[in-house]
């Protein structure tokens, strides 16, 4: 196939070593025709520096509201073939694990049906197939939904649950991050289809302190794994380190709350109580140092991008959940969390506000009361330093003792 | 288009089963790994308390890809891997082996396709990003034409030169933030630096007022009318170029050539090993669009990686280097200038301010 | 009363210069000091680059003093430090001596004075205060009396017992905080309970409204009319007792004898040592007024000091301790209940939450 | 004289080992007579728990406006001994030296002419005589000043500037703090003794950041010693304190900066362009350590109590500043200085803004430019980690350049 657009711009993409996802555009359109329009109209952005899409547009398929992002291009006469581009979003396994056979079918259906051109992955987690025309929608979820893979979430709802991939291949994993994902998951599917909510919510769950799925920046609800009893140590592993490297210039200087100390007599001592399961001496040593041995959660709450008033990381609201404990009641306990979550900020939330946001306006400890738990110092760095204290109740009918 | 039918079609059944694409040696060992190793920055393997071992060898992806892409990394997984492979949460591929004696060959195939083997330890890792003028509306520089042209400059560090720590670098095209930009060891960042302009006519057709007038961080929306319809005025002054109005209103696009481009941010992190996450931090507040390569932004990105690389002592991610060396060490460093755009003035700006007499001088 | 003549009457000539009250050794050596020793709580010596040595003993005093007390002081310098002698910035009494055979006989002096020699060095510090009661209108408790319930038990901290590094106790009687408090090892802080009552007559006669309406740190404070003049009205549930709008504006009262009392606030510091300078944080939100002594109040401050002494490093200040082994961890330490009260709400308060998994189990 | 008023409560601070106020009150009482209601006062407010003064009042003495804080009793008949209980504000020398001479001469004008009762000192440094009547004022004003003291600030003034003991008798001073102090307060009389400024302004100076004035949290502008060069070592001396404590543990690890290293053959070593000048290291071993020999000062602004945006601290305005050159010009780059900042705070600030939070608001970048500063990164703890920037220009006609 010849090209249609001369692309001297995105040409220069070509070279280097990197992959060029000029090239793959260019794959793309080998196997389907529309592509090419999307090299023309790039470029014709990279030549005016300025972008070409549309504002917005709303498409879907029947009993979805969500899952389809609408995307029209603003010179669709120049270039008929992404008038209509949209991107389908389709749940990921859990872990982003699959086999080459699904895989091919899977991307088989963007072939046939839509532009041949995926994000593996978004941001969020799902798979994306960009440049769906409207009439393609229905035929496209129905083939994915033949291969068990369903639609993810876009507009006011439930974002893909994602995760990492925690007890299928890291020793770190506290909790099974991929099990409760998928059970989430499927438990909420309505609220990822449907959306009903303020604004968008998502959760992403890392089964220890390093986070590998940046939750803690991202997800409205972070699940991140811990441990509630003592590090396991191998003394004679430590020892071998300690050959590799300056132990204490990189393993016991390093700990935040200096709770390590190391001799060759009496080995490595950890004194676990002042331990804040942050990580460092585990991954710094995985061979000697394991996470302890009764496993579970942090939960937090908040975090997103910048609109409308600042970036937001998570802040504790559970120092620990008994993850197992929970997972043998298919995750009772945490949905009943979640369904307070949801019903505060149905209540209280106005649109467009994030579940960080509304706390943030009604004050951390009202929201806190509201849903049932309890203030506790693991959610503050530090206590007010400002004597503003809002306090609830005075003593009245004191008049007559007066003067 | 395929009839919707309500009894064939099948909904709300989630992602299909993970269960279904675990190696046979994961699924034994699910719960059961001890330690691993890295053995070189595209190839690590887990060991299992029985002793058992899962080879991983990761690749690099430009994430937008081709079916072809796809079913090149297929033939490699038949061949190689017992047809098991998987992504990461930063969109590398990773193919999972338990036979060592597929590693070799698999890593030179991989060479023949043009792929990069790497990404793994203290290296660049895979660049997280977005849509850009590929795919979004709101898009202020393009995400995947920057991020490769940092690839290819930085392709040494993905493949193997060893860094101080991990340094994981982030796109974004604009300040919606898709991906955790907000929390990268570098950031690079598409910004509008001119308001919004209105059109009244979709402005009062289109937009919903009330909440056009809330999205504004600073509140310079203001009421108005046009043709007796409600619309909305702007305090051109007070705008920091969001483009959330633009989001919710389509009466008020932002984009514009001549003043959009990119900021670059240092210092975020989102691991709770040793300090807490953090924000990114912002270090060049402008450079303009240069496509196709963005020479600026790479030279930006290489000096603070040049510089890191010098300073830093081993273990130190970018972040917790420049807490070490004050912030006004690393602006000398990079040669970046300091200027009053970097003193936090928003909302909780207050809090980042320099309260101590503690200043190196 | 004396008349005021234009011609005679003596103006801005501001203090009176310190060069005349300088001890001859400290003229010489003035700007040449090399090194100090702190040879017992009481007492500490300055060495000079020349070898000259200048001694001081410190003696503390309650600060609101009678002529007397300080013509007893008076009598003590002239017999054993030439007559020199200086206060300190926490208004203890320092005496300059260059003879170091008078050192004991001052001390015994003191002792059967009853005045405490000491205040040097790892101990608790004379307690920085205000004026309470006995000469302020806007108190929320007394001043003097809570400070000298608490010295009267600290006493053997003030003059020997050794702490893991100074401890520097203050006390304020209303938020206005005259005086160090928001940045003290311990602070004791006077608050109100209760919303101001509003007496309008008051209000309409005496007080500017923009400037009423402006002290209100919530903006509760709204404009009213009474009997057709300006006034306020004021939406009670948002008020935090500040006292701000009764400071601007007699018309609102907000002293309550059944709902004033104190709080107290732990972990500040004002040096640059080693960590920067931080405010109090609260520990008890609430304690009621029990005068004469204050019990209440003593015993939790002693709780504090008593956990501090015990888990300390040696060289940390209170903050130091706290900050290593986490609030939690203080909490439990104390007994202190941890409420809703602690989490801040007010205006920077979301810089204050914790946003990390780094969490004790 | 015998007890006018009954004070059982108040006789419970006559116990215990601490000297007592309450002593001090009856001691005042026992030179002056009005002294006596004010037991009678306290008391009942100790029995009432609430206090009994009015709110405010203006009083002065002719051609000041501040310097005197009227308190008026709310219970004049009852206690007329107190009906006007004023306090007169006396300037402090710089550093509080005395001799007793003076010292005799000072409180026997509060013998004569008010209660016999004084805070030696008040919190922001000067000598507090309370309990003055309004007829009383001018003589006792005539009086300090034959003494050669004037009065202090009070209302919308500058108050009086305090200091540190410094190069008096401390080692640690980086600059002359009484020398300073004192030459400020002379030049800036004015300010001081006619109230025309938006709220109240304060001046504190501390040779060191051992800061010994707390200046860093009451001052509106602090001036805080540092050093350019190198922390002077006595390598000797620095062993000698090893014999008595771990050095490590002690100082090295301390340090803010982790700028130190020690061994037992190379001894302590420093890497002064990475040290923060903290002090800690210096105070911890004061006889081998010293600061270096090119003294002058950090200057830092805005710091306040609550009222009414909530507690600052200082921030820094300009990393270094050399006093003693400056000193040989009388502070003349100084109070240029100060007059740009009071200019500014003048034309911007509003009522009851201290300069604080007059910056606050219009934004530090702005304020800084406002006086001809730079904006430089000592002022921050770190930059900016949210999007909203405020661009100030951007470039226009750019209309056809589009499409
Ligand atoms: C596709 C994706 C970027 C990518 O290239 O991967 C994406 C693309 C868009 N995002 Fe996003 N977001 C994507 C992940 C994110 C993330 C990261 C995450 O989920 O982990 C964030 C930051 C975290 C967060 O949610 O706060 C993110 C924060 C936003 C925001 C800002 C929300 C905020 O509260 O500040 C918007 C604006 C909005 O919601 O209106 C937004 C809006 C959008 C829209 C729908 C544009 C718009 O204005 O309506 C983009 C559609 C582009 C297109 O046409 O394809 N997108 N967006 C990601 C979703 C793929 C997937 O489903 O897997
Ligand atoms: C595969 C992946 C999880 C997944 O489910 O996909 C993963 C896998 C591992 N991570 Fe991770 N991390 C993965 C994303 C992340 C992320 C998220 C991100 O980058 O967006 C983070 C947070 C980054 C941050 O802090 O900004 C992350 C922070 C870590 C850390 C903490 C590093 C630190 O010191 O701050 C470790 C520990 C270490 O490397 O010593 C870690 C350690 C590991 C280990 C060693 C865990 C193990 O024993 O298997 C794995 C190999 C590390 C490597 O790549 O060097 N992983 N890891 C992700 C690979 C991303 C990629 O392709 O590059
Ligand atoms: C006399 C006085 C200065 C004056 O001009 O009056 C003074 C004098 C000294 N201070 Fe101070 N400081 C004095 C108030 C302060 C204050 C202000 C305050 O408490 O309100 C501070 C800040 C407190 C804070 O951080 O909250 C202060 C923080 C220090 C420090 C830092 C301590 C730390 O590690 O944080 C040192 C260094 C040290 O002690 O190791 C210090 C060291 C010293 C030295 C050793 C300096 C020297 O070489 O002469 C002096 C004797 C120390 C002692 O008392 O133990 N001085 N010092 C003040 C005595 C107050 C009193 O009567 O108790
Ligand atoms: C006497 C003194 C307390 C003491 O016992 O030592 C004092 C006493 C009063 N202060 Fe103060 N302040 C005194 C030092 C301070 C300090 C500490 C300092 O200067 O280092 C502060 C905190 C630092 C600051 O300025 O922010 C302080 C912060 C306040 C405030 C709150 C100001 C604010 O911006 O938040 C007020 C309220 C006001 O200004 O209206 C205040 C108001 C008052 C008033 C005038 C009461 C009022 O509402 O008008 C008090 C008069 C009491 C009386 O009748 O004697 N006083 N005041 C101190 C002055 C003595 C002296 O001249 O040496
Ligand atoms: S978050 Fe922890 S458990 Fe999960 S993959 Fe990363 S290191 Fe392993
Ligand atoms: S996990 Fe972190 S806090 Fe705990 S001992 Fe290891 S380094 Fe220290
Ligand atoms: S960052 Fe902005 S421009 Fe880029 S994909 Fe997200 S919403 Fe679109
Ligand atoms: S771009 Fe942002 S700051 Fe500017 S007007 Fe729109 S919403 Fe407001
Ligand atoms: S703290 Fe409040 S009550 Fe006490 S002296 Fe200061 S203004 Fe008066
Ligand atoms: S006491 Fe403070 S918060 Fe309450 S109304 Fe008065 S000014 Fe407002
Ligand atoms: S501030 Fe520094 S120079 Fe001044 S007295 Fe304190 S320690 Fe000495
Ligand atoms: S003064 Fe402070 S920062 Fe400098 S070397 Fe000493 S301890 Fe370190």
């Amino acid at each position: 196939m010849s090209k249609k657009h001369q692309t001297p711009l995105l040409d220069e993409l070509k070279k280097g070593k990197w992959p060029s996802f000029v090239r793959e555009i260019e794959r793309a359109a080998e196997k389907s025709e529309m592509t090419d329009d999307l090299l023309g109209q790039v470029e014709q952005s990279y030549r005016e520096k300025v972008v070409h899409w549309k504002h917005g547009g709303m498409v879907g398929v029947k009993g979805y509201g969500s899952g389809i992002v609408g995307r029209f291009s603003d010179l669709p006469e120049k270039y008929p073939g992404i008038k209509e581009f949209h991107t389908v979003r389709v749940n990921q396994t859990a872990g982003f694990f699959y086999t080459s056979d699904m895989l091919r079918k899977m991307v088989d259906i963007g072939e046939k049906h839509a532009s041949a051109l995926f994000n593996f992955h978004g941001s969020t987690g799902d798979i994306q197939l960009l440049g769906a025309k409207t009439s393609e929608l229905e035929t496209i979820f129905q083939e994915y939904t033949k291969l068990g893979f369903d639609l993810g979430g876009s507009g006011s709802a439930l974002r893909t649950p994602s995760c990492c991939v925690g007890k299928a291949r890291c020793e770190f994993a506290n909790f099974d991050s991929m099990h409760m994902c998928d059970g989430i998951t499927q438990a909420f599917q309505d609220e990822m289809h449907r959306p009903v909510f303020n604004y968008k919510f998502k959760f992403k769950f890392s089964a220890c302190g390093n986070d590998c799925t940046a939750s803690i920046a991202r997800a409205d609800l972070s699940v991140i794994g811990t441990w509630k009893d003592d590090i396991r140590i191998d003394q004679e592993a430590v020892k071998d380190y300690g050959k590799k490297f300056n132990l204490h210039q990189y393993v016991i200087d390093k700990c935040p709350t200096k709770c390590m100390s190391y001799s060759d007599e009496g080995g490595l001592k950890i004194e676990n109580s002042n331990c804040s399961r942050c990580m460092h001496c585990i991954n710094t040593m995985p061979k000697a140092l394991r996470p302890g041995t009764k496993g579970g959660a942090t939960i937090l709450i908040g975090a997103k991008a910048p609109m409308v008033s600042g970036p937001r990381l998570s802040m504790v609201l559970v120092p620990f959940y008994d993850v197992e404990e929970d997972a043998k009641n298919d995750y009772a306990w945490f949905k009943d969390l979640i369904s307070k979550i949801w019903e505060f900020w149905d209540e209280y939330g106005v649109s467009r506000e994030r579940i960080g946001e509304l706390i943030q306006r009604v004050g951390v400890g009202n929201f806190i009361e509201s849903i049932g738990l309890e203030p506790l110092p693991e959610m503050v760095a530090n206590p007010r330093g400002n004597p503003f204290v809002l306090y609830e109740e005075y003593v009245e009918a004191d008049e007559e003792q007066k003067g | 288009m395929a009839e919707v039918q309500g009894a064939k079609r099948i909904t709300d059944i989630g992602p299909h089963n993970y269960n279904d694409f675990l190696h046979p040696v994961i699924k034994k060992n699910y719960g059961k790994w001890k330690y691993h190793e890295i053995l070189s920055p595209s190839h690590m393997v887990h060991v299992s308390e029985d002793g058992d071992k899962i080879h991983t060898v990761r690749v690099g992806s430009p994430r937008l890809v081709s079916s072809s892409f796809i079913k090149d990394l297929c033939d490699l997984a038949d061949k190689y891997s017992d047809g098991y492979l998987r992504f990461t949460t930063r969109n590398n591929v990773e193919f999972l082996l338990d036979k060592e004696e597929n590693i070799k060959p698999l890593l030179n195939e991989l060479e023949k396709l043009n792929l990069p083997a790497g990404g793994i330890g203290n290296v660049v890792a895979n660049i997280v990003h977005t849509q850009g003028w590929v795919h979004c509306h709101t898009a202020a520089s393009d995400a995947s034409g920057v991020v490769k042209s940092l690839m290819d400059e930085l392709y040494g560090y993905y493949v193997g030169a060893q860094l101080p720590a991990k340094v994981r670098v982030a796109f974004a095209c604009c300040l919606n933030m898709c991906g955790a930009v907000h929390c990268s060891d570098i950031a690079v960042l598409g910004i509008h630096r001119r308001p919004p302009r209105l059109i009244p006519e979709k402005i009062t057709n289109l937009c919903e007022i009330p909440s056009t007038i809330a999205s504004c961080p600073t509140n310079v929306i203001r009421p108005d009318t046009f043709n007796g319809k409600p619309s909305v005025k702007l305090v051109e002054e007070g705008c920091v170029f969001c483009g959330n109005c633009f989001t919710v209103c389509p009466g008020m696009p932002i984009a514009d050539p001549l003043n959009d481009g990119v900021s670059i941010w240092v210092g975020g992190k989102v691991s709770n090993a040793r300090s807490k996450p953090t924000f990114s931090k912002l270090a060049v507040p402008y450079l303009e669009n240069d496509p196709p390569r963005w020479p600026k932004v790479v030279e930006a990105v290489k000096t603070i990686l040049d510089a890191y690389k010098k300073g830093a002592h081993k273990g130190e991610r970018v972040g917790e280097w420049i807490e070490r060396i004050g912030w006004p060490r690393f602006f000398k460093a990079t040669g970046f200038e300091f200027t009053k755009y970097h003193i936090d003035d928003y909302r909780l700006g207050e809090a980042t301010l320099n309260y101590s007499a503690q200043v190196r001088q």
